[in-house]
C-alpha cells in the first residue's frame, strides 16, 4: 500500500500495526486491503461489526482490528 | 451392484439435529487436505451434509484464495464452524460469535481445549461456555470426553448435539471404549455423534453399532494415502454400522451350529 | 446419499476365482432363513453373486418345493454347492459329485469336518479330497482354518480358493485371529475367501481391511432379526473394508495431531 | 402309491425299502414319485446315474437309489 | 517355589504416598464379603497394608459387633476411610470431617458420585470438595475416571494420589482404557493408583504394567467363589505386572524368530 | 509381602506330565540369552523345574564350554530337549533319538516346522513323528497350533502334553486366540501347555487364566531389557494365572455395583 | 432403654426421635446407649463434638446428633 | 592336530573332511578331538553308537560322524 501519503494513521490489524489512509470506514479499510466484505469478519476493538454497519463505522488512530475468515478445520 | 438411495432410505431415519434433517450420518472436518480439490472430491465422495470450518486471522500477505469459502458450495454443504485452538470458555465464544457473525449459520462446534499434547477437552470451560452460547441463542455441537457425567451436563445445558470423542483428535487410534459411548448414547435424548479418533472404516463402523446417531471425522480421510477412495469407505462403512445395529445381530456363541440341514444325509 | 455403481466399480477390482470374475466380494449360504422369501430378499440386498446349497436326500414324503431352485434365479445367481456334514475325504468326494452331477457347475465348496461340536475342519482328510477333486476337474473352494501351513499345502494342490475361518461356523464370534488371516493372505497367490465366524458388519468391515478377496456368510445374515437389512448392512461394510484396504489407513499414533491450523489465532 | 399290483419289486430309496412296480427304468421311477428329473441327482448301487441315461437304466429287485437335490445351506 | 522377601524388595521400589512408604502396591476395600473372617483372610492373603473402610450410622438396634474396627488388627492395617455414596462436594467433605475425627488417620478417599447407575464421578464436585479437603489438611486420594485433564487438576490441588478407575465400580469389565491410563501417568508426579472395575488377576498385571503406583479393589477378591484364594492371585499379579513394568518386555514382532539356533544342524 | 511356599501350594495341585509331578507350571527355554550366567538366574529366579535344550553339533573349532550342560545343574533342573530346526518328521525322529541318546531323558519337545517365516508346526509330519516316537516309548511334549482337531489326533496318539502356541515363536504378540486355548483344554485329558508367543506377564497370567496346564516360554524372558527380574515377574504371573482361574473370577457387569453400603447414610 | 422416668427429653438419634433420661452428657449418651467411645464419631446438630469433649458437651431437648462408625466399605 | 603322520585316513566329522590317524577306536577319536564322551552323542554313517560301545566301535576310511551335544534352545 502507499505509505508516502502525508495523511495516515497508524492501526493494529491482525497484530501487526500497519499505516492506512486517514478518514477510511471499515468497508474503505476492507477495500483498501482488497478483500471481498462477504468473506471477513471484522472485530474492531474486541466488538464485532455487523456487515450493514461498515459503511458506517470509522477507522482511527490505534484501533485493532481482526479480519477473519473461514479456513479448513475439522 | 451399489444399493439405491431409496433402499437406503427406507432402511433408517433420517439424523435430525436441531430442527434439521440429514440422510448421511457423516460430518466431515475441512482440514489437513493436500489440496483443495481432494478436500472436495473426498467431501463429495463421503455424502455429508455438513462439514466443519475453522475461524482464522485472513493472511493480508497472502491470495485471498485462502479461504475455504471458495471451494465449498454452499449448496451443497451446510457450514459447521468449530471453536478449534481455544483454551477457555471465553476464548471459545468470542471465536464462536466471529463465526456466526460471518452470517452462514448460528450453529457452533464448541472445543474447548485442556492439553496441548492430547487436545482433550477441559469440561470445566466447557460447560460454561455450552451454558453462554446456548443463553445467545447458538445451537451448540459440543465436542467433549467419554465421560458420562459431563455428557448429561451438557444435555442440561441445552446443547444440540453430544459429540464424545472415540481417541484423540488426529490420533486413528479408533474406539477405545465402546462401554463409555454406549452408556452416553443410553442415557442420553440428544443426538450422540462420535467426534475424533476414528481411524479406518471398521472404527467408523463399529462406532455406529453402538447405537450412536453420527460420526464426525477429519484426519482419518485426509491423511489416509487416497482420501477421495477413504471417504467412500468411511460412507460404506458409516452406513453399514446403522443399519447393522438397527437389524439387530445374531447372538455370540462359544459353539458352532451349522448352517446345512444335519439331516437328509446319504447312507 | 448412495454410491453409484460406477464410482464403486472405478474403486475396486473385480474379484476374479477359477477365471470368473465378480464385482461382489461377498458369497451368501443359503441355510437357515426363516422362510424363503425372506432368503431371496436378503440375497438381493446383500449384492452377491454366488450362493451355497447342500446337497441332501429329496423327500418323499414332502412337497417338491423344498428343492431350494424353485426359488433360486440362476440367472441371477451362481449355485456353489457344498459337502457340510461330510466327516471324511470319501464321503466329500461323494457328495461333490453328486452336486456337479445336478448339472450346473463344476464348483464345490469343500467341507471336511472332524469335530461335531465346533464344525472345525480335518485338515487331513480336507487335503486329501482336495487333491482327488482337482484331479477330477472340480474347481475347490476349500474351507479350511487358521493354519498357514494348511492354507499352503491347499494351494500347491491346486485349489480355486482358500476360505480360512474367521471364527466357527454359525458361533458368529468375528475374526478372532487377525493376524493369521493376515499370514495367509500374504503368502497366497489364490483367492483367500473368510469363510465363517462373521457376526455384524463391524467383523466382514474389519476381515476384508486385513487385504482378503472375499468373505463367506450365512447365519449372520440369516439369524439376524431383521435379515434383509442386515444383507444391506453387510454389503455395505465389505465395500468399505475392501476400500478402506485399497486406500491405505492413516498412521496410529499415541498423540494428538490438530485438524485446524494452529496459526492465525487472534490475540 | 399303488401296492395292490402284484408284480412290484422291492428297492430301497433313501434308506427306506419301498415296493415299485416291476420293470421301471430310472426315468419312469422319477415319474412315478413324482420328481421332476432336472432337479435330481440319482445314485443307483453307490454309482451316479448320468441324466442322458435315466431312459435307460433299469430298476431292479434289491437295487439302492439314492435321490438328492439341493437345499438351503451354507 | 515360592519368592522370597528380600528377592522381591530388591526388584522394585517401594510405594510412598504422602511420606509414607508401602511395601505391597495393593489397596483393598473392606465391603461385600460373606462374612468377616472371609474378609480378614483374604486382606491377609493380598499383602495389603491398607484397607478401606466406609462411614455409615450405628444401627442403634442391632449388635454393636457390626463395626468393621473390630476385626481389622490396626497393627497390620493402616485405615483409608471413603467418601462412598456422597453426591456432593459438601457431603463428601462431611463425611471426610467425620472419618478424620474417627482419630485413626487424616487420610481420605474421596469419592464424589454424579450418578447412581454408574458411580461415576462429578469431577466438578470432586475437584472442589479435593481443594476444601487439602486446605484442611487432609491426604487426599482421590476416586476419578480417565479424564487427564482433571486428573492434572487434582495434582495442581494438591491430592496425595489420583485414583482413576479401570471401569466402573463393581462391573469386573478389567482395564478398558489402557491409553488413558498410560497417559495420566506419564503426565502426573504424584502417585497414580488405579481404582475400580479390576475383575480378576490378568487384569490387575495389565494395569500395572501401564507403569502406574498400585490398584485399589474390592469386589474382584470380595466377590470371587474363593476370595482366599483370588487375594493371593491379586496379590501375585500385581507383583508380577509391576515387575514386568521394570523389566522391559520383549519388542512385539508380526514375524517368528527361533528361539534355538540355526545353525549346527545335522546333514 | 510374600507367600510362603505353603500356602501355594495348599492352593493348587501339582502338575503332572508322564507321572511326574512338579509344582512349578512355567517350563523354560535356554536360547538367546546374552550370557550364560544370566540365563541361569533367569531360570533360577522362574522357579521352573524344566528347561529346553536344543541338539546341535559339537563346535570341533571352539571351546568345549559351548555346551550347555557346563552351566545347568541336573540336580535342580531336568532336560527336555527338543527338535527344533527339524522340518520333516524324518528329521525331527533322528534328532529325539539323538537327544534320548545322550542318556538324561527319554522326554523329547516335538517340533516339526512347516515354514521358515512363521515356525508354524507341520500338523502332519507332526503326527507322523508323534505316533512313531510314542512307539519308540518317548514322552512326547508336542508343540502345535491352534488347531482342536489337530490336538485331539495328538491325544489319541499318545503324547505326554498337548503344546499349542499362543502366537508364532519369539513374535511375543501374546495369546491371539484365547478361544481356540480354552477350546482345546475342555476337550483333552493329557496336560495342555501353552507354547511360544507370550511376551509379557499378563500374557502368562491370561492364558493360565483360560484354565491350562502351563505355559513354556524362552524369548519374553531372554529378550526383556532385564530378563531375571522379567522371570519372576512370569513365575508370580502364571501362579497369579492358575490361582485366578482356581478361584473362580466375578461376574462381569455392564453396571455398576456399589461396595461401600448404600443404607446408613446420615440426613 | 428405660422409658418410665418421667424427666426425658426428646432428641433426633441417627434420624429417629428417642427419648432420653435429662441432663446427660454426651458421655452418658453413649454409655447410655451402650456404645464404646472409641467406635464412635459424634455429631451434635451438625457440628462434630471432639471425643475429648463429650464429658463437658450436654443433651438437650431437641439436639440432633448424628452416631457414626466406619463399616466395611470399598 | 597333527597331520604329520603318514598313516591317516580321512573321516567326515560333523560335515567336514578331516584327517585322523588310522586304528582309532570311537573312544580314541573323541579323546583325539578332546571331547567328553559325558558330554557328546556320537552318530557313525546315520547309526547311533551307544556309550558303552565307544571301546569296540572304530573309525574308518570315509566314515562319516555326527558329534552332537545340548545347546542352549526353546
Amino acid at each position: 500500500m502507499d505509505n508516502s501519503n502525508p495523511s495516515t494513521i497508524a492501526v493494529t490489524i491482525n497484530g501487526e500495526t500497519r499505516e492506512v489512509p486517514e478518514g477510511l470506514t471499515v468497508k474503505d479499510l476492507l477495500a483498501h486491503l482488497d478483500l471481498h466484505e462477504r468473506m471477513v469478519v471484522v472485530e474492531k476493538n474486541r466488538e464485532i461489526v455487523r456487515r450493514e454497519d461498515y459503511g458506517g463505522v470509522g477507522v482511527d488512530e490505534g484501533d485493532a482490528f481482526e479480519l477473519v475468515h473461514f479456513v479448513g478445520g475439522g | 451392484m451399489t444399493v439405491g438411495a431409496d433402499t437406503l432410505a427406507a432402511s433408517d431415519t433420517p439424523l435430525e439435529i436441531a430442527g434439521r434433517t440429514f440422510r448421511s450420518r457423516l460430518i466431515l472436518g475441512t482440514g489437513k487436505y493436500k489440496d483443495n480439490q481432494t478436500m472436495v472430491e473426498a467431501i463429495t465422495a463421503s455424502g455429508t451434509e455438513v462439514v466443519t470450518v475453522a475461524v482464522r486471522r485472513v493472511d493480508l500477505d497472502r491470495t485471498k484464495e485462502e479461504g475455504v469459502l471458495y471451494h465449498l458450495d454452499q449448496e451443497k454443504w451446510s457450514l459447521l464452524p468449530n471453536t478449534a485452538g481455544c483454551y477457555s470458555a471465553e476464548d471459545a465464544i468470542r471465536y464462536a460469535q466471529l463465526g456466526r457473525a460471518a452470517g452462514f449459520t448460528d450453529w457452533i462446534k464448541l472445543e474447548v481445549i485442556g492439553d496441548e499434547a492430547t487436545l482433550l477437552p477441559d469440561v470445566d470451560g466447557l460447560l460454561q461456555a455450552a451454558r453462554e452460547l446456548v443463553d445467545e441463542g447458538f445451537k451448540v455441537l459440543a465436542y467433549t470426553n467419554e465421560d458420562l457425567i459431563t455428557a448429561l451436563k451438557l444435555e442440561d445445558a441445552g446443547v444440540a448435539a453430544v459429540m464424545p470423542l472415540a481417541s484423540p483428535i488426529g490420533s486413528g487410534l479408533g474406539l477405545l471404549n465402546p462401554f463409555s459411548i454406549r452408556l452416553i448414547k443410553s442415557r442420553l435424548s440428544v443426538p450422540v455423534i462420535v467426534d475424533a479418533g476414528v481411524g479406518t472404516a471398521s472404527d467408523a463402523c463399529v462406532t455406529m453399532e453402538q447405537g450412536v446417531d453420527g460420526i464426525l471425522m477429519n484426519t482419518a480421510i485426509a491423511a489416509a494415502d487416497d482420501p477421495v477412495r477413504m471417504a467412500l469407505a468411511m460412507r460404506q462403512a458409516t452406513q453399514a454400522g446403522r443399519l447393522a445395529y438397527l437389524a439387530g445381530r445374531m447372538p455370540r456363541r462359544e459353539q458352532a451350529v451349522p448352517s446345512s440341514p444335519t439331516s437328509g444325509m446319504l447312507d
